[in-house]
């Protein structure tokens, strides 16, 4: 098991004919990601690599038979294209794209959860990988293996050095989920930790925040009264100023609001253990998961 | 992207929300003209992207031109906590009755804007929300269905504010909203909100925030960015197109991706060092990102020592070790360098670093190793 | 048993300090509906022969226990009203309001729609009445008794006339439903056959339709696949020239669109007895509800 | 309310749907004026609220003075399909490569607005659904998201239109959509949507109808009702507040309820009569309102008998009965009057009737009843 991509993932890449779209599209590929479908305005009809082009994502659901989308497209698009993707049935919607208005993801994101059949990760996000099953965006697959851990994090590359320092103490991950550095992102921690603890697979739940907004707040709340599995937590930006965006979109401190000092102690007053640093967050993870095998 | 008072009110007027009549100067003279112009008294308004310039003595009411005159002269150049005033705005004084306060903002754990209004405007809003919570009504507005009239009412009879003035105030929360939309403000907040002794409703200040990521269908808006506000480095390193926040300490930081950034230099702080910025060399770093990126951490000259951390995902370490060589090719910089290079191509990096054999560049393998490693070089140096 | 309103119906009426509105909801409150508010901007503390007035739909169901909203607001601040009920939680809104223009009511309809718990009445409709239990709306009650044929209507009067005759052969009504004469009206046939179907004490339906739209044809078809119980069926407007807006704003035969008899055909088709005037409609229903009763 | 072509391309205009240009005018001086002003080829263009104007002769090129002039002469006064031409708009002709149509109009059905494309313009839709359904694509568009960017793309790729245009025409769907909201139309159509030689994309024609009940918020829109287009009985009703359509018979009919009214003519016409009119006198007609609709019931020559059936619910039969006493007085009509009046204080409407003896005034008990008895009366007369 693993949560949201796996075997069953069909995936279309919106911009598969682009330079970034096809690079990382062909890499979920030859990942084993089944990817049934592009879809480039004007291009349906042509193909990548023997992966059909479409005009439409309406057309690589209904032609392609797609149940997941990857969006691509710069970032006066891709509203569009997500809810493109939304209105032709797309069950997952992976967004990459990174830089889109928040106005456009406000009516976005409202419209799509009222959606029933819809899910959306990301925008501004590395994607979701379940190893050895699927991958689903641009997470490097290679610094993770199968194992027990569910990693959901708002930042890419500090997924990845996590990952990396798990693997390198022999564990591996159900799934590794990014949710993205933007402040109205379509899924949450608490979405995702849903999941996370409901699959069987998935013995220990790693989650990495940074500063901005109250979610990791929210989150700790919600620990403490649904989630049986144990959680490790790590929090970025001890260090950064108040009123500064730190690179990502979401990573600012307003007032008193919003810091890593407060998210941190709300994660350990919920029982979660939080790593001062990346590696201190491996060796907790390491020592939960081995419990949880043995 | 902060704007001035006098250019949010620019978008207000736009809108259709009711504001002074003013004019922004920025010499005496200019100020002295927009005086004559509009009729004394005036108002003579420092123009910074801080609050409490009131205090500071950066707010002076004129009755006549002699006093616009001094008083231009000594808020012009005038430090605030800071920040130079470099612009005043020269606005027809309004008669006080009473000061409410009014905002529209993104609320990100509802997922939705918010309307604030409160009866008690013209002093700090945390303070009144702690001094006499009841006074301020909140609204959460459906983006889908924008700000409908029974929103303004419902905040108006919720904060209590005096009947005669619940439709203007109402339909002035609406126009703020369309503002808010059609800006792409991520903030608008009129504090004081005035009414005037003849029961008029007036924006008597504003503080606006536009979302830069919008900024490319507001031409105008982002023609208002004055350089002059902003840090000469944090500049330098926008207009080459790099994630950059500039920080107090002496440790040059740069790294792929902004939470391992973030983790970067709290782990940098944790060994004792202090950072001198935030440096995100972005996801897919190539050569001549990376010879840019040190140009602009160099320009500090606080900087005592470097520190690199990257951890390869679609970042190829090999890149980044060439563009290294190059800016040290070009720069030769003074200072040592820290590099860990992780990740994607990793040994060739490493192998680049090393066939290059450049000055005072020391590889460190764990991010906790480069750390301490640069923290020691910054503080012997 | 009835549908909609009943004893447990707690109204709040929108312009209750009215004329209008306070004559009609005076009316209702003297029928025994339990009419708990009432909600005019300004007007907030002060009563209306007892009821208290309340500035918002929000007040009066946190302070009032409002469950149900007539609107009689004119067309132009309708929509608000209505958008303002569903947002306090009100589940039943009852619509008066005649003009409202479509664009507002297409904003309105998709709104309650997504909305789980809120109905919508109307608007352009006379109300509901749930005879001897609950009056919400204009409808002239009077001429109506309690019993076991449900109607359902897009016309007032035509309403009346056809209840003033079964009420002449005896028979009564367990609720009587305007869904109003707009060409978006809130609630359609079918939402509320649905209701009937379900309700032990309907068993004989009417519905009386008109020129304009397919909402007849749409229901004939699920009457044919839903519903168990008899239906009698009327549709007015035979007489009608195409393009001409007979009154209603959705009275209108567009192109060969929307004819009554289209209509009556397609009633027919699938077993919907039609009858030609009101007295035979009130003849048709009185035999069948007869025969339910023996 | 339904526009005049150029009407139509006004709006058009305003939301930035490109549309050629042109000028309205209403004499052969004013159509020269136009044409020397926008230069040869024009085309004269009838403006009539009809369809097939172009077989009837309407639609005529100019390619000089002399042309337009005699053209201009022509179809000014024009009779199509009973329609008199009053006005003519002047046009810049277009050079034709292909022709598509599109339109935005409510889709009562879904309870959504419905976007359409087709290939194939220049004819008849409805043939078009006929012959080649391919042609033509139909998205419903979401009132609360709006006219998304990618709904003009599956129209345009669906619809099956020349590549090079896929993006112009997708955003002239998008204007339209905004036209069609911010105008509060219920329909606009381009029948053709023009492809230029040069490819440029053109709305060469346009139908547009507008919400009655939205235009107190379009006050420029409102103005552009021509009373020379409508019936002026209808236009009598209009003025004095009533609903009104006039139809083809000899009965004259007033009732209350929309419902009721309609119901009301077709029992008349099974009843072998023909109705003059359909008049709905309100849900609270008072005396005045009666009087108001007997004249303009009786302004129409053809009638020889007028029905009142009166079911009061919020109408009160007293006030109808009081309402038919004043208009005898006022205007003592020549033709019988059958009144049947039933519901909310019928006895003591019948008594008033019974006590003002009014000539020629038969009451009845029930509608079918009402019916005959007018329809005998009718045809006796």
């Amino acid at each position: 098991m693993s949560i949201l991509v796996d075997k069953g993932t069909k995936l279309v890449v919106t911009g598969l004919t682009g330079r970034e779209g096809s690079f990382h599209g062909l890499n979920n590929k030859r990942y084993g990601t089944d990817v049934v479908a592009g879809v480039t305005p004007g291009k349906g009809g042509l193909d990548v690599e023997g992966i059909p082009v479409f005009n439409t994502i309406g057309d690589a659901v209904e032609q392609g038979g797609a149940n997941t989308a990857m969006i691509f497209v710069p970032p006066r698009f891709a509203a569009d294209s997500i809810l493109e993707a939304a209105e032709a049935g797309i069950a997952l919607i992976v967004c990459i794209t990174e830089g889109i208005p928040v106005h456009d993801m406000l009516r976005v994101y409202t419209h799509i959860k009222r959606s029933e059949n819809t899910r959306l990760i990301g925008p501004n996000c590395p994607g979701v990988l379940s190893p050895g099953k699927a991958n689903v965006g641009i997470i490097p697959a290679h610094f993770f293996s199968e194992g027990n851990v569910g990693l959901v994090s708002r930042s890419g590359t500090l997924t990845y050095q996590i990952g990396n320092e798990l693997a390198q103490r022999g564990l591996g991950n159900s799934s590794i989920v990014g949710i993205g550095g933007d402040p109205v992102p379509g899924s949450s921690f608490i979405d995702v930790i849903t999941l996370f603890e409901q699959d069987p697979e998935t013995d220990v739940i790693v989650m990495c925040g940074e500063i901005g907004g109250e979610e990791e707040e929210l989150t700790a709340k919600f620990i403490a009264d649904n989630v049986s599995k144990p959680v490790v937590g790590y929090i970025a930006g001890f260090t950064a100023p108040e009123g500064k965006t730190m690179g990502h979109a979401g990573a600012i401190v307003s007032g008193s609001k919003g810091t890593a000092a407060a998210k941190a102690e709300a994660l350990e007053a919920c029982g979660v253990k939080v790593g001062r640093t990346p590696t201190e967050v491996a060796e907790i993870a390491t020592e939960l998961a081995k419990a949880a095998v043995t | 992207m902060d704007l001035l008072e006098y250019q949010g009110k620019q978008l207000f007027a736009k809108h259709g929300v009711p504001v002074p009549e003013g004019r922004p100067a920025s010499t005496v003279e200019e100020a002295v003209a927009a005086g004559e112009e509009l009729g004394y008294p005036v108002v003579v308004k420092a123009q910074v992207l801080i609050g409490g310039r009131g205090k500071a003595g950066g707010v002076k009411l004129a009755k006549d031109k002699a006093e616009l005159e001094q008083n231009a002269e000594a808020i012009l150049g005038m430090d605030i906590k800071g920040f130079t005033v470099h612009e005043l705005y020269i606005e027809k004084a309004s008669e006080i009755d009473e000061e409410y306060y009014a905002a529209i903002l993104l609320d990100r754990t509802a997922r939705k804007p918010m309307a604030m209004l409160s009866r008690k405007g013209g002093m700090d809003i945390e303070a009144v929300a702690d001094e006499d919570p009841s006074a301020i009504a909140i609204e959460h507005i459906d983006p889908l269905l924008g700000f409908r009239d029974f929103y303004g009412r419902k905040l108006a009879f919720e904060a209590q504010i005096a009947d005669d003035v619940v439709g203007p105030v109402g339909a002035m929360l609406g126009k703020l909203y369309e503002a808010f939309v059609a800006e792409d403000a991520v903030l608008v907040e009129v504090n004081p909100l005035l009414i005037t002794k003849d029961r008029q409703v007036v924006a008597l200040d504003s503080k606006v925030t536009i979302d830069g990521n919008a900024l490319y269908r507001h031409k105008d808006t982002a023609e208002m960015r004055n350089p002059s506000d902003e840090d000469p480095q944090e500049q330098m390193a926008r207009e080459r197109g790099l994630t950059f926040v500039k920080l107090d300490g002496n440790i040059g930081i740069l790294g792929n991706g902004a939470g391992l950034v973030m983790s970067t230099l709290d782990v940098v702080a944790q060994a004792g060092g202090e950072p001198a910025n935030f440096l995100d060399a972005g996801g897919g770093s190539k050569a001549e990102a990376i010879v840019n990126a040190v140009e602009v951490i160099l320009s500090n000259e606080k900087v005592t020592a470097v520190l690199f951390n990257i951890f390869g995902g679609i970042t190829r370490c090999d890149e980044v070790a060439n563009g290294l060589v190059t800016a040290f090719k070009q720069l030769k910089p003074s200072v040592p360098f820290v590099v860990r290079l992780d990740g994607t191509n990793d040994e060739e990096g490493r192998k680049i670093l090393a066939d290059a054999d450049l000055p005072n560049v020391h590889i460190e393998e764990t991010m906790l190793g480069a750390a301490d490693r640069v923290v020691e070089l910054a503080n012997a140096a």
